[in-house]
């Protein structure tokens, strides 16, 4: 039965790209190939493009990237206690609430040093 | 159990499943969110294509089929192009949980709502991808931003689905709709829940207020400010379908899922999933664009601990009560 | 015979797109080759019935890692490193060693007798994964939230500049 | 010819040497830290094939894997944020570049 469910999930993605890419295919054969250079600049609201591609360092991004990959991890271990806590009773949900003070305690220690801070 | 036979439904399926999506989907999506902006602005939407405008979005597409395809100057060809494949494909994937009626879904599985978010967090690569690929300045720096408020919404939705799983003792789609069907809708029990997921579901799909990434007045056009032609048709896609998932997945949890008194389950369904895709374009032209570090504050500084505790307020009702 | 040719299909893919993460000149390319890899392990997550631990694997390494390893990516090279030389000249030693390394392991899986369990694992083991943990894991269970606390606090002091 | 446990051994030795190759010729601290990614996938596929064929009873591998899975991340997070570190103050990623405690 699993191995059914999931093979209708992988004809899924292999359906999915194929029919996605039917229709570049299509521009690919039926569509005029006219590029000249003025054409294939990149598009800076109409100012000629200078310098390279790259974003100016900066590290809030990767702050956010870190605390979005921490608490995300945190997210496995609430899935299973939330199918099956009703049935073990109440130390599962003491457990759960050991666990889930300690990451907020993350959270409260990020928000305070600024991790959170977009400026 | 003949592996062929069920190759060959789950190909007939698949096929069937994207032409109703890219069809009503993207297409029809379009042409509604157009009519409905229209008539909440008191003016006509498009109405010269068609009777009452209704071929206007078959018409875009024919045009899109034969636009020219632009690869900018020194931009990586490979990655530029599977880009907007991967986000339509993972757009297209969510529906695989969705549950139409009792019997009508595609597969009930079992970790559903947990394959949900994984699909939709598959599509932030997509956006990454295309955003670098370009070799764009605007376009690096909007799949940049549109890649930390998407992954800053995931969090609260996680939380969301996580309080459901918790009153409905399952992940799988169906098992949450017959739980509510016993307990009564989830929009009641769970309304924190509800309030939650929509927003962090209008915030994933990059719709207004939280579309700022691609905003006219922001960065040109933000991580697709490169493609052109039905690539960016494909983004679309990809964006309309997970819109349409995001609503239908909302109905799942919270309203019941097909369950309704007198019409046929799939009507009912298809109900409720409309009333919210019209929730969620009323929204966009009705509320003002969100500040990116506003946005974020929202998600990191609300949403997340708002849902946590209502996780824990939820398990505390539900163990000692 | 179905299951050999999924089995097949799934460590070709993996493998392949291994190789481009490990060989790939163009860094931007083999951290997005990653994506297949995880993808093709999900596969095998599924071929040995272990549903969640997929779903989790897209979830966290398909989604969450992959999008840092991208941030970092951007933030630290983004137009100017590319094409700078990747590969630095240990490269003959390391694949001798790491195909050495590899042939030794795979005569010795081949010989060993591996002991087979008759029982069957469960279908659908999410729930199963939560009750080892709350009952019999507990300890596991507490002392992951401390390192992930941990992990947090270290990394933000670690990255964010002192003002 | 079923698919056995030695299948999945073999596959997921094939899958370390791979990730090891990567961290012993790459010049950039993030391939390396992918290599580092790949060679925790191949312990986890271990980990749940051994819980598939050697000791169904208790599902303590898969619940290794998801530890392994939230370590793994736990280490990219605080490898990254070192690379970060090292690229504002010494400007490189390149670890030959980085040997400032050579005198």
């Amino acid at each position: 039965m699993l191995l059914l469910d999931w093979l209708y999930v992988g004809v899924f993605a292999v359906v999915g790209l194929g029919m996605a890419a039917l229709p570049l295919a299509i521009v690919w054969a039926l569509a005029p190939r006219a590029p000249y250079p003025q054409k294939r600049l990149t598009y800076e609201s109409g100012v000629v493009p200078f310098g390279q591609a790259w974003a100016q360092f900066n590290v809030r991004y990767y702050l956010f990237g870190l605390v979005f990959v921490i608490f995300d991890v945190e997210v496995i271990y609430l899935y299973p206690w939330a199918i099956v806590f009703q049935r073990l009773g109440k130390f599962a949900f003491v457990e759960m609430l050991i666990f889930l003070v300690i990451l907020l305690l993350g959270l409260a220690y990020a928000w305070r040093k600024g991790a959170l801070e977009w400026a | 159990m003949n592996w062929g036979l069920e190759i060959a439904k789950a190909v007939g399926l698949a096929v069937v499943m994207f032409t109703f999506l890219a069809v009503v989907g993207a297409m029809f999506g379009v042409l509604l969110e157009r009519k409905i902006g229209g008539w909440i602005q008191s003016r006509l939407g498009p109405k010269h294509v068609g009777p009452q405008g209704l071929l206007q979005t078959i018409a875009d597409t024919v045009k899109l089929l034969q636009k020219e395809h632009i690869t900018p100057r020194a931009a990586d060809v490979a990655i530029f192009n599977t880009a907007p494949l991967i986000v339509a494909v993972a757009g297209l994937m969510d529906w695989i949980v969705i549950p139409f009626g009792p019997t009508l879904i595609v597969r009930d599985l079992n970790i559903g709502v947990l394959f949900f978010a994984a699909m939709a967090s598959l599509t932030v690569v997509g956006i990454l991808a295309g955003g670098f690929a370009s070799n764009n300045k605007y376009s690096l720096l909007g799949g940049l931003r549109s890649a930390s408020q998407m992954i800053s919404y995931e969090l609260p939705m996680a939380a969301a689905f996580i309080a459901v799983a918790m009153q409905a003792g399952t992940l799988s789609t169906v098992g949450i709709v017959n739980a509510q069907a016993q307990r009564g809708w989830f929009v009641l029990w769970q309304f924190p829940a509800f309030v939650i997921f929509l927003i962090a579901a209008t915030a994933e799909v990059n719709r207004v207020p939280f579309d700022l990434p691609e905003a006219e007045s922001e960065l040109v056009a933000g991580y697709f400010s490169e493609y052109t032609g039905m690539r960016f048709a494909l983004f679309q896609l990809g964006e309309y379908a997970e819109m349409f998932g995001m609503a239908a997945m909302a109905t799942t949890l919270f309203l019941g899922g097909w369950r309704g008194p007198l019409l046929p389950p799939i009507i009912w369904f298809l109900l409720k999933m409309y009333l919210i895709v019209f929730f969620l374009m009323w929204m966009r032209w009705t509320y003002p664009r969100l500040r990116l570090d506003h946005l974020l504050n929202l998600s990191w500084k609300l949403l997340l601990p708002a849902g946590l505790i209502w996780i824990l307020i939820t398990g505390f009702v539900i163990t000692f009560f | 015979m179905g299951e050999l040719a999924v089995f097949i299909i799934l460590s070709a893919i993996t493998l392949v797109s291994a190789v481009v993460v490990v060989t790939s000149g163009n860094i931007v390319r083999s951290a997005l080759s990653l994506v297949p890899t995880f993808l093709g392990v999900t596969g095998f997550y599924i071929l040995l019935q272990a549903e969640f631990v997929a779903g989790i694997q897209v979830l966290i390494y398909a989604g969450a890692i992959t999008v840092l390893i991208l941030f970092v990516i951007m933030l630290t090279e983004g137009g100017t490193g590319l094409r700078v030389r990747q590969i630095n000249e240990q490269v003959p030693m390391s694949i001798l060693a790491s195909a050495a390394l590899a042939l030794l392991l795979i005569s010795v899986f081949i010989r060993a007798p591996w002991p087979t369990a008759k029982e069957a694992l469960p279908q659908y083991t999410a729930s199963g994964i939560g009750e080892a943990l709350l009952t019999n894991l507990v300890l596991v269970f507490e002392v992951t939230s401390l390192v992930l606390l941990v992990a947090l606090m270290g990394a933000i002091i670690i990255a964010r500049r002192e003002r | 010819m079923q698919v056995g446990l030695t299948h999945y051994l073999v596959l997921s030795a094939l899958l370390f040497c791979l990730g090891l190759y990567a961290m012993l010729s790459r010049r950039n601290a993030v391939a390396i830290l992918m290599g580092i990614e790949l060679m925790l996938n191949a312990a986890n596929i271990n980990l749940v094939a051994f819980n598939k064929y050697v000791a169904p009873t208790a599902l303590n591998g898969q619940v290794f894997a998801l530890v392994v899975i939230t370590l793994a991340a736990c280490e990219a997070g605080v490898g990254l944020a070192l690379v970060m570190a090292a690229y504002r103050n010494l400007e490189t990623v390149h670890v030959d570049e980085i040997n400032i405690m050579k005198w």
